[in-house]
């Protein structure tokens, strides 16, 4: 699956730990995966599940603050983490870049954006400020806006939610990073501008070869747009494999959860929706054993009382050695095909 | 001891259909109000600045009746323990300290110093209180109703507010004094049940409450405002709307709890700045007169002892600042507890 | 256990018989906008509703979706009367409550209810749970004090909260629950109408589902007409037999959901379905195709002039900025606002509404044509267009 | 008065000429330069050292008599006086000059007295004394009938009673005046004045000098103002004034703590600087370090209180009988500062007057009070027990309310219950209110010149006072009735001095048995000054305050 | 934005009218006569009527609010008699516009002793706020950097402390210990420029300004600190560093920047407010400025030079809001633009 010469990027068992007063949440457990140049990762969980802790990390966002941060994060041969804060410093927005979540609030309001996207040049680059300001107008060029020689001297808050989104995507590529993390780039945004987005994230990776992050909730998103994908519960990863297998053949009941649990809109209307109950659970005192045990329907298919004793491996399943999953169940496969796939895409069962 | 919101989420609230969780007996939550309290308490520096206060309001309490029974003598004079040729330093160490007088004398006419600072507190105090409490009633009285109201009744009181604010305090304060205190002495001492004005202590007492809330409420009216204005957009009044809700409903039983938290953190930062300020009119002149001890007129005598009787520079000094410290620390250690958001 | 839940939850349908308790006729919202001169006077009018028609019926589901600040929230509000509309009528069994005085409206209050987005503005954080859902009942004096606890706690049990939390604080509740509240507090003066604003965008995915399950046996048993306002596609189209799609204030398409998801008429319907990702892509691979939209929404200050969508519409003729369509019913239960018409790809050459507008393909007026029909009514006509004809056709 | 203090007079050394010398006026601002309005003893002290001259003047001397013996100045002599003091006549001499050069004439002087007769514009001086004595009717308001130069009313009037012939200038009187000459002497009022520079009340700070010094630049209220040598004065016309430094810098507003710091410190240009404020008790720890810059002298100043006779409980002579028995003058003088600031005062009088005598009513009480007897007088005190009163005072410094809650104290412990109602900014507007609702209040006074006659009358002849909005100085509203107006009118007449200081003594003796005051101290001055001061000196001739007109400055 | 600043200037204009009006009426109503205070101790019932009439005083309320509204226009004479003007025209003192009246204490228009003192409260005014703003933000945003740690403490701690003092106790200190015990610093003595030149000004000025600058430094350190956390806190300061900008650009450029704005509003209004004299300090430091004015004018309740005080400063404050609005307007692209 990756080349030889080992992959772009390489997390292995990061931790990222936050000591609170209440204690320590546990925001990212041991964490791996890898990416290659060129691919997208998705990551899916629910809010809270660690998916932005864990970026950050890479980022090196963490240092200064009390968190603890451990594990390897490798990236085209570095370990991250063993970088000094200036070395990292130097890295970020230059290999590894970040498009935010909310791109209002994530950009200065009182600079204008052609500022913003050329200081993210200047800082990494060593050239006069008219050349920084030549790339920033190629670069809002490229990301689609439009007239860019008239917008780049306007504020974020004129600009409109894609537009904006569209020049944080610029800030994050103006030094035409190895790896781009994007934090739910298109949740604020309406279905139309999404697929602007995307097209255009899509695009610019086919351009610049780069790694991508996708941090998202939404499993349509990681469909189109991710070769892996990396579900995430309570911190840890809890299936992880090409995005084709697991959204097919998913094997832990934590993904048929979030596969169930929203509606879809080519399917079958009489197709139900089958909620996962009850919450997630605290970081701070995760559950014993399988942290998705005390939601988990399927509890009672597992012989004693595994799953809320032992935490299970994250363990290649039926689907090939790339599949892995994290569960106690013996053969999930069968009961998908029984008994979850009946329920919410029983369109589907003829073609399977 | 605080009970993490997080922890709750996951397990104490029963997941939908799982029946099994059938706890017996009532289940009480805890408000906002008491998690506030909870933080606060787990605050040391505030715990420690709170029993302060507390001492100094038990101090600002006590005092009148241990005066009363004898205990505290503020306006007695010892002037025979007092060393007149050297303008009237007492004799002894420490600005003449001794069991009866723990704090030494004052010097000039032999006060014991003990007496006075803790009967200055019951002054000083008094007029922070009170001057806080008109400044608060006024500003939430008039946030609330131009927040809510906007419109033509917003600009009003926003003009108000300017008016208000465009009048030089503290020239105000020194041009009213006289003339003020004459009016409520003469006219308004004669209204019923306002004869105790005819007191000058309670006269200039007032004044000063009168200038204090006068210029002091149009922040609190402001940030109430400001908190209304917000409030008022939350979705919880529009619900409340429409499930028929009369105004007075949404004024006092929506609105209202809701802006506590800041109003009771303003209030408290308040205090200490109006225990300041009394002290800073005193030395213009403004306010509660001597001999009657307030903090003001203490430390206004005492900083002109600096060399001469050092015991009494410094007590009083300690003692303002440490009233003023201790309530401004449990306002900061209110604010934090109120707004968990400047906890992370 | 699975099963039960899946029967209990089944999708509510279309009932073409049932009565409207609901019709909304022509309404309009507009916001004034202030000027920062010397004098604030009113320079503009955020239109952002402007001209809605649509109908609902006793029990059943509309859904209303669009993209953001297209006015669905508006339309909602104006509805439960929060906004007093600048026009148009709204007949709630009947009775226009579009002007009806604040006095007057306490009664409607109790028919009429609403479900808020975001959970966590929509709970006062300093009352309890007993307290908000308890309100309405305080508040219309409709039980004795002492009952209103039992009653709370037997609606609490409705929507799947532990009665017994009924003194607990909405912050010790998480999303999902809160939301529950909130509709346990609609739910406390049994309303026959409910307009939902995006119940369940706020919420994470895994709960999503819990909400609108919960909805559904909500509506099963209580009967309950809903207004079920969302941006979200597949929620919509899985909740609501009928679905409205808005676009800068007005409908641009109105259908069943079958026709409305499998047919969709107009070129903004078709481009906003095509923008959904969708999770079946998976077994394919890459990015559907899609229609793709360039630039954003005008405002609603500026609308374009004839049809809103023109500026961004592939099909936008010279009629299309000069007159502007009408709501043209085009099935049994199908309204579509476009000049062009169609299934993807099958769109019209020529306009289809010259005759009905009264106009020539180029969108002038031809002397002593008339359009032919009541434009904004709400409802269905038992015949309409039928564009593989052009013949009016009925069932 | 005069030197009776540790050092005395100072240091007595000869200064030399040169330096830049300071005075301190302290926060309590010049409010006159204008020589018919000043009445205050250190302005016309300081002005006469300075820059203003009159036809006579005192010596710079130490000596009670000759201190306050007038001498001649811009005048050749004395004065001469004719139909037994009726009529005074002075000559001014030819050969002085104003600061411009232009020649000091006849013209001037008269001019300058009818400048007091402006009532509207030239406020705040003793013009009340011309009004008493020169012999001009008086009009139905109570004010001559001659309305002084700007308005010219009645203007043959004032022409008549002040006349010029040549250089000679004749003041006509009503009644006898036979100090006439100490009150020009002490007083700034009949200094001459220049019509063509006259802009009425514009003038308050125009100084138009006479003497050595001229004012550099403008006056500036709460600053002060530069004085620098006038070339016009010729020093063989004046015997009085030394003029040693080169310029005088008058300093305003400074507090005496910092005044005296810096002298205690000796750095700066303090060292040069000399002031009229009095050193507060918190700096008598220190004197010790202070050496040869400390005097110390017993000013000609009385300070006493004054019970209201318009108040219902000192209506009643028992009532006040108690209150002098009761007031304890030790406490009072302990809490001000102790012996070293005050000394116990028996009259309101200063011992420095001649004539002065013990005020029998209050000669015979301890200094601390009797409480005895004050009870017992309380006892008969018409008024409900225990006694309420009130008592306003000036306050506004930390050492006054010391002193007033220590008179407090001694009068509760008689039986009084006493509210004190210090008042800064408005004590005399409200004490002055014949309405005024207090029960007693503090007064101080000084002479105007050595004789009782400019104590008793301004204090308390009713006639002179008391009007229906205002009474005057006669604070506690005492109306001595025709027995005092005859007795005061009868000392006024007196034309030997001599014999009306008895009478005056008789007015004095009168006034004690009506308590229409208690007496409490006389104040000691003590003062330090800048240690490159030479020639200080604290001179009776200057109301013991240091004298101008012969400090120098080392360099 | 031009409409805009003239909207707020004629708002500011009838706010000053509104204002002058209260300011009347309040002293109007005061039980005190100024006229007895303008003749002085010794002065007669007729006396008293002569100075209330030449002052103005016997007017009513509005009348002599009229006149004063007038002079501000066109000028005044006092006393305002035709006949002095023929017999004794040079004793007549015009006050030019705009004039705010004219103390017969102080014998001078109220607009020449606003021109004499207000130099120096703006002198005090200058230096302190350059001290405070300096000290307090940079103060502000180092214990914000160090949050928690024992500097961040002690720097709250110690602006408390200081806090808790009333000027005059600082300034007491500083003027006895600093000045003249330990002789560090020369006497406070106000110089102007045009005499001691900049140094010469500045170090006179070094004390006072100290000593107001502790006061309301103590306020901008946690005011500055406060803010500062919570931008430090925003999602952009966030993307800051996600670009790899170090860590001094960061906390100056994005974070204290937005931090500013309401440091800068605040400050505006201190320093208007601190225009108008600092009574308190420029009493203790005896130096002759507005402050110092009111209360001189205050004990002789001179209520010529009370009045046109309060009004001159009241429309400090009224221009400092509209500068501090503008400003707002200019700083925030969010308002300007919109
Ligand atoms: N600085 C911090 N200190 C303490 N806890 C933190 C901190 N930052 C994050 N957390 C906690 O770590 C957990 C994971 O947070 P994270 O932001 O990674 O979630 P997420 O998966 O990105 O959720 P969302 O979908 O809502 O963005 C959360 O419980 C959060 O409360
Ligand atoms: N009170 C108001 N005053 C002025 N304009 C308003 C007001 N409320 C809404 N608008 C404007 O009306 C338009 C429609 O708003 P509305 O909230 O109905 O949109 P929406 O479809 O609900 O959008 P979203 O999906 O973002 O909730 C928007 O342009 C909005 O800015
Ligand atoms: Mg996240
Ligand atoms: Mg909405």
């Amino acid at each position: 699956m990756h080349s030889n010469d080992g992959p772009y990027l390489s997390v292995e068992d990061l931790v990222v730990h936050f000591p609170t007063a209440d204690g320590i949440v546990k925001a990212t457990d041991g964490l791996s995966f890898t990416l290659g140049r060129g691919k997208t990762i998705g990551v899916v969980g629910e809010s809270g599940s660690g998916k932005s802790v864990s970026s950050s990390a890479i980022l090196g966002l963490h240092r200064g603050s009390s968190a603890q941060v451990s594990g390897r994060i490798v990236l085209g041969g570095t370990d991250l983490l063993m970088l000094s804060d200036e070395e990292m410093r130097l890295r970020r927005g230059k290999e590894v870049s970040m498009i935010f979540q909310d791109p209002l609030s994530a950009m200065h309001p009182y600079y204008t954006v052609g500022n913003q996207i050329a200081e993210a040049y200047l800082v990494h680059n060593d050239v006069s400020k008219k050349a920084a300001r030549a790339r920033t107008l190629e670069m809002l060029e490229r990301v689609g806006i439009p007239q860019p020689d008239r917008r780049i001297d306007d504020y974020p808050h004129q600009f409109s939610g894609g537009m904006r989104q569209r020049a944080m995507i610029a800030m994050g590529l103006i030094n035409d990073p190895g790896l781009i993390i994007a934090d739910e780039p298109t949740t604020a945004l309406d279905v139309t501008v999404q697929a602007q987005i995307l097209d255009l994230l899509q695009d610019l990776q086919r351009e610049f070869n780069s790694a991508i992050i996708i941090i998202t909730h939404d499993l349509g998103v990681v469909a189109e747009m991710a070769d892996d994908v990396l579900v995430m519960y309570a911190g840890r990863a809890v299936e992880y494999g090409p995005t084709k297998d697991v959204l097919t053949h998913p094997q832990m009941p934590y993904t048929w959860g979030l596969l169930s649990s929203v509606p879809d809109v080519q399917g079958d209307t009489n197709a139900a929706l089958i909620p996962i109950p009850g919450n997630p659970p605290s970081l701070l005192n995760p559950p014993t054993g399988c942290a998705f045990h005390p939601r988990c329907v399927h509890r009672s298919k597992v012989p004693a009382d595994l799953c809320t004793t032992t935490l299970p491996e994250l363990l290649p399943g039926s689907q090939g050695p790339g599949h892995t999953k994290r569960c106690h169940l013996a053969d999930p496969d069968e009961l998908y095909r029984t008994e979850i796939l009946p329920e919410i895409m029983p369109d589907l069962i003829v073609e399977d | 001891m605080t009970i993490p919101a997080s922890e709750m989420e996951g397990h104490a609230v029963p997941p939908l259909g799982e029946s099994e969780e059938g706890v017996a007996g009532k289940v009480a939550g805890r408000s906002p109000t008491q998690l506030a309290m909870a933080r606060f308490r787990a605050d040391k520096l505030s715990m420690i600045s709170f029993y302060v206060s507390c001492f100094v309001v038990f101090a600002a309490v006590a005092s009148p009746i241990l005066v009363k029974i004898g205990v505290f003598d503020p306006d007695g004079l010892n002037q025979d323990k007092l060393n007149t040729d050297l303008g009237g330093i007492p004799h002894g160490a420490f600005g003449g300290v001794s069991w009866s007088h723990p704090l030494g004398l004052t010097p000039g006419n032999g006060e014991d110093l003990l007496s006075r600072l803790s009967f200055s507190m019951t002054y000083s105090l008094g007029i922070a209180l009170t001057g806080t409490l008109i400044t608060v009633l006024i500003g939430v009285v008039l946030g609330i109703i131009s927040g809510f109201s906007g419109g033509f009744v917003d600009a009003t009181v926003g003009r108000f507010i300017d008016l208000t604010l465009s009048f030089p305090q503290t020239m105000m304060l020194l041009a009213l004094a006289a003339p003020t205190v004459l009016l409520i002495r003469k006219d308004v001492s004669e209204l019923p049940l306002l004869g105790f004005l005819e007191n000058p202590d309670l006269a200039n007492g007032l004044f000063v409450v009168i200038i204090l809330s006068a210029f002091g409420w149009p922040p609190v009216a402001r940030v109430v405002r400001g908190q209304v204005l917000s409030i008022r957009e939350r979705e919880f009044i529009e619900a409340a709307k429409l499930i028929g809700a009369s105004r007075k409903r949404l004024y006092f039983k929506e609105v209202l709890p809701n802006v506590w938290a800041p109003i009771l953190v303003y209030t408290t930062l308040l205090i200490p700045a109006y225990i300041s300020a009394e002290a800073a009119f005193s030395f213009l002149g403004v306010g509660i007169k001597p001999p009657t001890p307030t903090l003001g007129n203490i430390l206004r005598d005492s900083v002109s002892w600096t060399t001469a009787d050092p015991t009494y520079f410094f007590l009083p000094g300690i003692v303002l600042a440490l009233t003023v410290v201790a309530f401004n620390l449990v306002g900061d250690g209110a604010r934090d507890a109120l707004d968990p958001k400047t906890h992370r | 256990m699975e099963e039960l839940v899946a029967e209990a939850h089944a999708p509510s349908q279309l009932n073409p018989d049932a009565a409207p308790i609901l019709e909304v006729e022509n309404l309009q919202m507009y916001f004034p906008v202030r000027s920062h001169g010397l004098v604030r006077r009113v320079v503009g009018q955020v239109q952002a509703v402007d001209g809605v028609s649509f109908q609902l019926g006793a029990g059943s589901s509309l859904g209303l979706v669009g993209e953001s600040g297209c006015g669905k929230s508006t339309t909602g509000r104006a509805i439960t009367r929060l906004y007093e509309p600048t026009g148009g009528a709204i007949r709630f069994e009947g009775k226009d409550i579009a002007r009806i005085s604040p006095k007057n409206l306490k009664p409607i209050r109790r028919d009429i209810q609403m479900i808020f987005q975001d959970p966590y503005t929509s709970l006062n954080p300093r009352h309890t749970v007993g307290t908000i859902v308890g309100a309405p009942l305080e508040i219309h004096n409709l039980v004795p004090k002492d009952k209103v606890l039992p009653r709370v706690q037997e609606i609490l049990e409705v929507v799947g909260l532990n009665p017994e939390h009924y003194n607990r604080y909405p912050h010790e509740f998480s999303g999902g629950q809160r939301q529950r509240i909130g509709i346990a507090r609609a739910l406390m003066l049994q309303p026959k109408l409910l307009v939902a604003d995006e119940p369940v965008s706020a919420l994470d995915v895994s709960i999503q589902a819990q909400v609108v399950n919960l909805l559904q046996d909500v509506q099963k048993e209580f009967g309950i007409a809903f207004l079920f306002i969302a941006h979200d596609l597949a929620i919509v189209r899985h909740f609501c037999p009928e679905i409205a799609v808005m676009y800068l204030g007005k409908i641009v398409e109105i259908a069943d959901r079958e026709t409305l998801y499998s047919r969709p008429h107009h070129p903004y319907t078709q481009a906003l379905l095509s923008a959904v990702p969708d999770v079946r892509q998976a077994a394919v691979g890459g990015r559907r195709e899609r229609i793709r939209l360039t630039g954003d929404v005008p405002s609603p200050i500026n609308p374009p002039s004839g049809c809103r969508f023109r500026t961004r519409c592939s099909l936008a003729k010279e009629i299309c900025a000069k007159v502007e369509p009408p709501l043209l019913q085009v099935g049994a239960r199908h309204k579509v606002a476009c000049h062009f018409p169609g299934e993807l790809g099958h769109a019209p050459q020529t306009p289809v509404t010259t005759g009905i507008c009264g106009v020539d393909a180029q969108g002038n007026t031809v002397a002593g044509q008339t359009a032919d029909i009541q434009l904004n009514a709400p409802g269905y006509d038992t015949t309409w267009l039928d564009l593989a004809t052009g013949q009016r056709t009925g069932a | 008065g005069g030197s009776d203090g540790d050092n005395g007079g100072g240091s007595k050394s000869e200064g030399t000429a040169g330096g830049n010398a300071i005075f301190y006026n302290g926060v309590r601002n010049t409010e006159h330069w204008d020589p018919q309005r000043m009445y205050i003893g250190r302005d016309l002290n300081n002005s006469g050292r300075l820059f203003y001259r009159s036809l006579v003047a005192y010596p710079a001397s130490n000596d009670p008599v000759k201190g306050t013996t007038p001498i001649p100045d811009l005048a050749t002599d004395t004065g001469t006086s004719e139909e037994a003091g009726k009529v005074w006549k002075f000559t001014v001499r030819d050969d002085v000059k104003w600061e411009d050069g232009k020649a000091i004439t006849c013209e001037d002087f008269a001019y300058g007295a009818s400048r007091n007769f402006a009532t509207d514009v030239i406020i705040g001086g003793p013009a009340n004394y011309l009004f008493t004595y020169l012999d001009i009717p008086t009009g139905k308001d109570g004010l001559p009938e001659y309305k002084g130069p700007f308005k010219k009313t009645g203007q043959d009037l004032f022409d008549k009673a002040v006349s010029c012939d040549g250089n000679t200038i004749t003041y006509k009187m009503k009644k006898p005046w036979p100090d006439f000459p100490q009150s020009i002497a002490s007083l700034r009022y009949l200094d001459p004045y220049r019509a063509d520079l006259d802009k009425g009340d514009a003038s308050n700070f125009q100084i138009i000098s006479n003497g050595p010094y001229k004012l550099d630049g403008k006056w500036t209220e709460g600053t002060g103002g530069k004085f620098v040598r006038n070339t016009n004065w010729d020093a063989k016309t004046d015997t009085i004034r030394k003029a040693l430094p080169d310029t005088w810098q008058f300093k305003e507003g400074d507090t005496e703590e910092t005044i005296y710091e810096q002298f205690l410190a000796k750095t700066g240009d303090a060292n040069f600087g000399v002031t009229e404020r009095r050193m507060p008790p918190t700096f008598y720890s220190r004197i010790a370090e202070a050496g040869k810059l400390y005097t110390k002298v017993e000013s000609p100043f009385v300070d006493y209180v004054l019970p209201n006779f318009n108040s219902p409980v000192f209506k009643d002579i028992k009532c006040r009988e108690a209150l002098k028995f009761a007031t304890d003058k030790t406490a009072w003088i302990n809490a001000g500062g102790g012996e070293r600031a005050f000394t116990p005062a028996y009259s309101a009088v200063n011992p420095s007057v001649p004539g002065y005598e013990k005020n029998a009513a209050f000669g015979d009480i301890p200094d601390n009070g009797d409480i005895e007897q004050a009870k017992a007088a309380l006892a008969e005190c018409s008024a409900p027990k225990p006694v309420k009163i009130k008592f306003t005072y000036s306050g506004g410094t930390p050492t006054s309310d010391k002193q007033a809650s220590a008179l407090k104290a001694a009068w509760d412990k008689a039986g009084f219950k006493t509210e004190l109602d210090p008042l800064a900014d408005t004590y005399y507007s409200v004490i002055q209110k014949p309405d005024a609702d207090f029960d007693v209040t503090w007064g101080g006074w000084g002479a105007d010149w050595p004789s009782i006659g400019t104590v008793i009358p301004p204090l308390f002849d009713s006639r002179i006072n008391i009007t229906p909005s205002s009474n005057g100085n006669d604070y506690g509203n005492y109306k001595g009735g025709p027995e005092v107006d005859a007795m005061i009118d009868a000392a006024y007449a007196e034309t030997d001095l001599t014999k009306a200081a008895s009478l005056w003594a008789g007015v004095d003796a009168k006034l004690g048995e009506d308590v229409a005051y208690i007496p409490l101290e006389i104040t000691i001055f003590n003062f330090l000054h800048g240690s490159k001061i030479t020639g200080y000196s604290n001179n009776v001739s200057t109301n013991g305050y240091a004298d101008l007109a012969t400090i120098g400055v080392t360099k | 934005m031009v409409a805009y600043i003239i909207r707020r200037l004629i708002a500011g204009v009838v706010l000053l009218v509104v204002m002058s009006i209260v300011t009347f009426a309040l002293f109007f109503a005061s039980p005190i006569d100024p006229a007895q205070f303008a003749c002085g101790k010794n002065c007669s019932p007729a006396m008293k009527a002569q100075t209330a009439a030449s002052m103005g005083y016997d007017d009513n309320f509005f009348a002599q609010w009229g006149k004063f509204a007038k002079g501000v226009f066109v000028g005044r004479d006092f006393p305002d008699d035709p006949k002095l003007k023929i017999t004794a025209p040079e004793t007549i003192a015009h006050c030019a516009a705009p004039c705010l009246g004219y103390s017969k204490e102080r014998t001078s228009t109220v607009t020449d002793l606003i021109k004499q003192t207000m130099p120096v409260s703006l002198s005090i005014a200058v230096v302190a706020f350059a001290f405070w703003i300096i000290g307090g933000v940079l103060l502000g945003v180092i214990a914000a950097l160090k949050r928690g740690t024992l500097i961040d403490r002690g720097l709250v701690g110690l602006s408390l402390v200081l806090y808790a003092f009333p000027t005059f106790f600082i300034g007491l200190l500083l003027l006895k210990f600093v000045a003249i015990q330990w002789n560090w610093v020369p006497v406070p003595e106000y110089t102007p420029i045009a005499e001691g030149g900049i140094t010469g000004w500045l170090s006179s000025l070094l004390l006072p300004a100290i000593t107001l600058a502790v006061f309301f430094m103590a306020g901008y350190v946690r005011m500055t600190r406060a803010f500062v956390l919570e931008s430090l806190s925003e999602d952009y300061v966030r993307t800051a560093r996600a670009k790899g900008l170090p860590k001094r650009t960061v906390t100056f450029k994005h974070a204290l920047r937005a931090a500013l704005t309401p440091i800068v509003t605040m400050a505006g209004l201190d320093f208007a407010g601190l225009m108008g004299g600092a009574i308190i300090t420029e009493s203790v430091f005896n130096y002759p400025g507005l402050g110092k004015l009111a209360v001189a004018a205050n004990t002789d309740f001179d209520l010529p030079t009370l009045v046109g005080l309060v009004i001159l400063l009241a429309s400090f404050v009224i221009i400092a809001n509209i500068i501090v609005d503008v400003l707002y307007a200019v700083i925030d692209p969010r308002v300007r633009l919109s």
